[in-house]
Parts: C-alpha cells; structure tokens; sequence
C-alpha cells in the first residue's frame, strides 16, 4: 500500500544516484515540485525518461544531474527550445548528456510495453526515417503470420517514477483526469512509484475521464498543493503561459542560468 | 484588411480541409488553420490533437497542445498511446499536419538538428515527437512551413519523418501507407507533389507574388506547374474569424 | 458519420452471409436484440466472433447460422452450458460447428491488434497448453532485445462488428459505461460497424468510466430500448438473472429448441 | 450450524487469502471465498474480476462475473484488454483462482473437454476463459475443486492451465513466472504440491474426513504428507458471515 511521506523525504527514499527516473506528464500535471527536489538533492548520473521533456529537465540538465536522456520531443511547447538541453547537446555544457530518441509513437509503446510484463511491443513506425541508425532500443520484427515487416521497441521500466495527480484518498488511491497522457503506464512500468497531489481527500468521487491508480500499485504518495506549477491541475489551476515564456530568457544564458540554480538550491 | 503572410498561409491551409472528417493537428500554424477551418469550412472537422482529445472544440487558440480546454471540449479524452495505437496508426485519419525546420524537394521533414552531426549538432531541434507516424499514417500530409533558403534545402541534415523519400515507390517500400505529404502551404504560394516523379512543385502562388521569388527562396531548383495557379485571396469572412481565433493568444 | 437506422435495415444492410461478425460485450451491454436479428434474417455460413459467447451465440448456432465460432469462454454466466453451442460441437446439430478458440488475453489482444492496424498481437500466453496445438492464430515470436519467445496471436478484422450501449447523441457518437469490456476495440477492429442504443440524447453528458466512440468511426445506430436484455444496461435495468436460468431448460432439448425458434422467427 | 462440504471448502480457501493483496476472483465458489475473505480475514485486499473491475467491493455475491455492482463499487473499472495486459500480465497480482472440470497430480487444470477428441469431445466444456493467463501470471495460484474421481484423474484429457506440467523444472521452461497452484482446497481437504517433485499431496483433512475417503476420490495414487494436518473448522463468525453473503444469491 502507498505510503503517505512528505516530498523530501519521499525523493530522498526513491530516487537514488544513477537510478533511471521518469518524470512524466504530457503538457499536463507535470511534476514540477518533485523534480525540482530532485535537483535540490543534488543527484548525479541520472537516467531522465521522458516523452515531452519540458522545463524541469532542462532545469535538471543544466544543474547537471543526468547523464542520459530517453525522449520523443524536447522542448518549450509554444515558446521554442530548451536551451540548457541544447547546451549540453550541442557543447556539452555542464557536462555530456547521451541521448536516446524515439518518436512519440514509440516512447508511448515503451512504456505500455514496460507496464504489460513484456520486453518489448510492436508497432508500424520509424520507416523510412534517421532515428533507427542511432537509437538501439529499436529493431525490426516480422510478423509470423503475415510475414511483414514491423518497429519492435525495448520495453522501458524505469527504477522510479514521478507523476503529479489532482487527488489521493487516505489509503493511498490515486486519482487524476483531464489530459492523463502516459502516466498510468509510467507508473506501472517503474520499480518504484511517487506521486505528488493537489490534495488528500476521504473519498475519491467517480469522475469522467478519470484514471485510479491503486493504492497498491504506488510506493508513496505526498500532498504538494501546486506541485504541478507552472504546469497545470485541471480542476485546481490553470497553466501560467507566462512562467513558460520567462524561462526561455532565464535559459538562455548560462549565466542566469546559474544564479537561478544558485537561487533555488 | 489585408492578409499578413502567416494569415494567407493559414487560409489556405485551412480550405483544404474542407471535405475532410479528422485531422490530427500539431501546435502552432496547423492548429490555428484546422480551427479555423472548423470555423468556417468544415464545422464536423474532427480535431485530434497527440495529448488524447478527439473532437476537441477549444473556443480559442491553445499555447499548447496541452491545454486544459481540449480535454474539456473533447468528444473524448483518451491516454497518450490510444491516441497514437487505435487513432493514428491503422490510418483512420484523414489529414495529418505537420510542420518542419527543414524539408526537401521530396518533401522529407527535418525537426531533428541542423548543422554538424547527429552526435554533435550546431541545433539541436526538439525531435520527432509524433510527427514520424503522423507522416506515415494519416491518410494524407499537410505541411506548412514559411518560405526561405534556410528551410526549403536540396538536402535534409536529417530525416525524422519520411515524405517521398528518394521518390516514386519510396513509400511503398518502407510501408507508408499513406499517402504522403500532398500539400506544402507556404507565405508564398502552394507546393504539390508531382503525380509522377513526386518532387514538389509549384502549383500555386499567393495573389502578387512572383515565381522568381519562390524559386528565390527555395534551396533547389524549383519546378513551375505549367498550369500555375494563383491562390484566392482570403474573404472578409475568413480574415475575421480568424483574427478573432487568434487575438487573444500569443505569442 | 454513423448513420441513424431502424434495427432490420441495418443488420440487413450491414451483416451478410458469409461475413465474420463479432456481437460483443463482456458480461453487459450484450447487443441481444441485434443477435436476433440476425438470426430472423436467416443469415448463414457466418464466422461468429466474441471472447464469451452466450444466450445469443447459443440461439445463433442452434439455427444454423453459424459455419465457425471464433471464441475463449463459452458458457451460459452462472448457471452452465450452452447447450446447442455443445450439441454442435459434440453432435454436429444442426451443422458441424468449425472451433478457432483462444484464451481470453489471446482474444482480448487480437481485437486490439485489430483497433491498432496491426497484423498481430504479442502476450505472455498460451504456455505449457494444449491450445497452440489447436490453433492456428497462435504462434511464436521472438523478442529482438532479450531473445524471449512470447506468444503472438493474429489480428481480428471483423467485416462488422455489433455492439449494445447507453446512448447516441443526433449527431451519432456513441456513449457506454460500466463494464466496457473490449467493445470499443471489437469497433475499431471492425470493417463496419452498428451499435444499437437505449435512447438518442441531445447532448452526451461526460460520464465516469465511458467509453465515448466518435460517429465517424460507428458506421450506423439504430435505437433499441431494452436491446440487451436479458444482460443489463447499466443506468437503465437490471441482469434478468431468471432468463439466463430458463434459457438453460429451453435449450437442453433439440425440440424445445426447435419449437422457440419457430416462435421467434 | 453444522458447515455443509462447500462452506468448509469456502472458508478454508477464504483464510489462505489472509495477508494477500490482491486476487484475480473468477465466479462461483472462487468469488464466494474471496468475498467471504475480504469481510473476515483480509478486509484490505482487492479483488479483480476479469471483467474490468479493479478493487470492487460487492455487498452481495454476483451471479456473474460481470454483475453492475462490481463497476459500481470498484477502484477502478478498465477494459477487458487492460485487465489482462497492466494487470494480469506482468505478475502484480498476489493470488488467481480457478476451479476446473478435471485436474491432475501435477495440478494441471482442464475446462476444455471431457472424452473423446478436441475435435469430438464427448462433453465440450466452456474453454479457457482468462484460466490459462491467470495460472501462468498470478504469484500463486488456489484452486476449488470439489473432490471425485471423476474430477481428480490421473491425466487430464486436455491441459487448458498449465499448472506444474510434468514436475520439477516445467513452468521455468515453459516461461510460467508465477508459483502455479500451491494449494488445492477440495470438500474433503487440502493438497499442496511436493516442494521439490511439485506433485499434489495431501496435507490436511476436514475434521471427521477418513483419508482413505479421499484416496478413493483421487484418480490415482495419492501421496499423503507425513505430518498430516486437520482443517481448523469454520468459527462461527465465518459461517455467519459466509451464510450471509450466499442468502440472497443462487442458485
């Protein structure tokens, strides 16, 4: 059964040096506290998985807390790039960060394939295109029936997990609704599982488009009222569009840069 | 009222979803052109967006393709790979829109890096995100990128989502069961692939605007459809209904 | 867009002889109404389609509908046998019945490799049994990254598929709820599509736990009140728990059989 | 308040449910001992019906495994791939149940058919249903058979659930991850496999059950533990509470 803790000690318990860490949202209820956590706890060598990474890896990044990172699209959505992304990319600043690229498609199937107990899923995608050159986690299979040809990727299981929801009961059932991206399978793929919420209540009133991750199925929860900033929590706040904005100056320069990481450790 | 590049552009996108049932849209141009379409043209357009709304409805321009109105507008909400496993990959879709910072005489999309290497880029790009599927699955590709040498090149730095590919059975050969991009809208005019070689070619130019000045601005040497064709100008009706769709939103 | 139609002009329009149909629906919202039909229009040398078939599989085989069941549970929920399906298997009454059978992770995941324009579908299953030997949809696959061998069975493509649920809106989107079991998957696999519906709303209220399936991809709804009865329609009646009893009495016997179908047709 | 033969078999089932998470509950006996379970000896654990629902609390036994108050009362309701996939799949799930027509020393489970051939049975049972996955996936796995010969046979005539196939060394082979059946509750006792030839042996009796009783009901020659146990009978409370919950239901 979930365990309720508090942030700090919840990251301190599961998310560990080296450990391949999933911090997921799709352009909504992203984890924002946590990862910052993350980053204040100065862990090293990390593995980032993430289909959209967005402000918090880069944050993480140019903090120099990973290693590798394992995404489908990086970037500012609606204002452009990441820069401290680019920055190691391009010059490896503050320090080298190997890459492994999928598509949307195939991040999407890597994670259902890891929350299905199985090592790997197929799907039609990658034809024709640069990626499978460079990424090792795809190959082709042939369907035994058919005899065609189809994308197999890895399966991903990562060590944790990191989601924002809106609500969790006392005994630790999590529940989320709105846009829920991948996060379900995020959760069951991963070892360990840490969930950040707008709020505990003492009953999980029926919602449409909810998704109910039980109690146990997540290692810990912890109440984080706007841990999804300036993300959004459909049904508690709305996206600030403007917090997006400012960090594309805030990045952009190595020195602002630093003395925002020095601000906020 | 006259149009601005980027509005000619958008009118033009956005009639050609006429007579269409889905589209998937991404963020930014394609998204404003799909609701305005759905505005004007083509009020059953089905909007799917790779966040999980199907029939989304957004009474204005979403920043992202994330925000909380598509899900609350959305015929139906669903998890990130339904979208891309029962939606986009059997080929239910009927246009799918994409844009690109690079793309070729074969209309081959790049949004992975320019300059340098793969390992090693001078820009690195957000990457592929969902539009390598979406290039082969929907049943057609729009694309919409403004017109320059910088984008429109000879070669690609990289291919992240397919289009003609080396040209006539490219796509059969990979498994693209699409058709492929069909339509390149740009600031200047309209590029078709040709029925036969699939290269892109001009098929239309906005009203005013020279041929000179397309294949001034296009990285390989541009083929002309001897039956050129110059673009509607936009309506008064098309011109504002968008201007209300996007004046509150930004940038 | 679906098109709005009476039950006979759409199962006549949209169930011909020969075709595969699935009629599914997991223990609710079973499309009863639609199935007899069916079985009134003589249809024949039908490929019957469902993970559970029950009442209305029975009714259609003992008719002589049916030239194949492809099928993981055939039984008659809580009481026991079906028992013209067992008099056609074990008999050949009224025409030797042809057997595809699976398990049901066999079957659910061949329906979803259907929806998901796959040509098949990979799952830990089937080991150590007696089915593989049986079954020609069942096969081997070999996971490129791990060298496991797991199971992979052949996508469903029903030319159509029959379902029961709550509502339509006029506009022809369709709204289930409760247990949704594989229908919107058994949908999206199908070539064709009808779904008959409790009643047409103007506006589809968002429910908890519904299935919404977009009119583009239903291919006709016809309204039938009570159209899964005796199974139960969640929000509108009850499991005539009774029917499933009596249908044991009436099925038992080739005559008693014969005499309900002469009422029916 | 004398327990009849399916109550002793219910009660001691529902107690080997103490301590677990969660159990994949097929209908009938299976459902009523989970049930029974959940108000006496487990009140935390979860119960998953094959038909979507994650964690259903219902307040009467269901005739069906698909009964509306399992959707009305559960944590959470899924499609029936999801069960089987997220669920089933990888391993999460503590305890499966199964009952079965016939099953063998080694705990290998038939719902096929009984004589005869595939092709011809004599009786055509219902089939696999989600036994096959449950037994290969679920940590442990119980079975509720009542106890005849006609159901304890020295080789079942089709393996529908590979319980521990030919003995030592099978499931590991045949990819099995969980712990197959490790216990079997029948009216007259319990068996439990050999920890190391994995053949079923008799471990404990109901109170009064001659063992020769249930060697004549087993279809071959069966081992009996050295240090044979006797069923602790059901406490009142465990009758009263079982009685309750089966009053309404039938048949």
């Amino acid at each position: 059964m979930a365990e309720l803790v508090d942030l700090a000690g919840g990251i301190a318990e599961l998310v560990r040096d080296g450990d391949t860490v999933a911090l997921e949202g799709f352009t909504h209820l992203i984890p924002s506290a946590a990862a910052l956590e993350v980053l204040r706890q100065r862990r090293r060598d990390l593995t980032l998985v993430r289909m959209t990474p967005d402000l918090v890896h880069d944050q993480l990044i140019g903090a120099g807390c990973a290693r590798r990172l394992v995404f489908s699209w990086g970037g500012n959505p609606g204002v452009g790039s990441l820069h401290r992304l680019r920055d190691a990319v391009e010059n490896g600043w503050p320090a080298p960060l190997e890459i492994e690229e999928h598509s949307h498609a195939g991040m999407a199937n890597r994670y259902v394939a890891g929350a299905s107990g199985l090592p790997f899923a197929v799907l039609r995608g990658y034809q024709g295109t640069g990626l499978g050159a460079h990424t090792d986690t795809v190959a082709t299979v042939t369907c035994p029936f058919t005899g065609e040809n189809l994308a197999a990727v890895a399966a991903l299981r990562p060590d944790v997990t990191v989601i924002h929801a809106q609500r969790a009961d006392r005994r630790g059932n999590v529940q989320l609704w709105g846009l829920v991206g991948v996060q379900k399978e995020a959760v069951l793929a991963a070892t360990r599982s840490l969930v950040t919420v707008e709020e505990i209540v003492d009953e999980l009133e029926p919602r449409p488009d909810a998704v109910v991750l039980p109690s146990w199925v997540v290692t810990a929860v912890a109440v984080v009222p706007g841990g999804a900033r300036p993300s959004y929590a459909q049904g508690y706040y709305e996206r600030d569009n403007d917090a997006y904005r400012a960090w594309d100056a805030v990045s952009r320069s190595r020195e602002r840069f630093t003395d925002w990481l020095a601000e906020v450790s | 009222m006259r149009p601005t590049a980027d509005e000619l552009m958008t009118v033009t996108a956005a009639r050609a979803l006429a007579g269409h049932v889905s589209c998937f849209v991404g963020i930014g141009l394609p998204s404003t052109a799909a609701n305005l379409a759905r505005r004007v043209h083509n009020p059953d357009l089905s909007l799917i967006y790779e966040s999980g709304a199907i029939g989304a409805r957004p009474s204005r321009l979403p920043l992202s393709i994330g925000d909380g109105e598509l899900a609350e507008t959305a015929d139906a909400v669903v998890s990130v790979p339904e979208v891309f496993n029962y939606w986009l990959q059997p080929g239910r879709i009927d246009v799918g829109f994409l844009g690109a910072a690079q793309l070729d005489r074969f209309a081959n999309l790049n949004t992975t890096f320019v300059g340098g290497t793969y390992q090693r880029p001078t820009v690195r790009l957000p990457g592929s995100g969902g539009a390598p599927e979406i290039a082969a699955s929907c049943r057609e590709v729009f694309v919409m990128v403004r017109h320059s040498r910088r984008a429109f090149v000879a070669e690609v730095d990289f291919v992240t989502s397919a289009g003609h590919g080396t040209g006539p059975g490219f796509r059969a050969a990979w498994g693209l069961r699409g058709a492929g991009p069909v339509l390149v809208v740009t600031d200047l005019g309209v590029l078709e692939p040709d029925p036969v070689t699939r290269e892109l070619t001009l098929t239309r130019v906005h009203p005013g605007v020279p041929v000179a000045d397309v294949r001034a601005a296009t990285g390989w040497d541009l083929r002309v459809a001897p039956d050129l064709g110059t673009t509607e100008p936009p309506t008064s009706q098309e011109l504002s209904v968008l201007r209300r769709l996007t004046e509150g939103s930004s940038p």
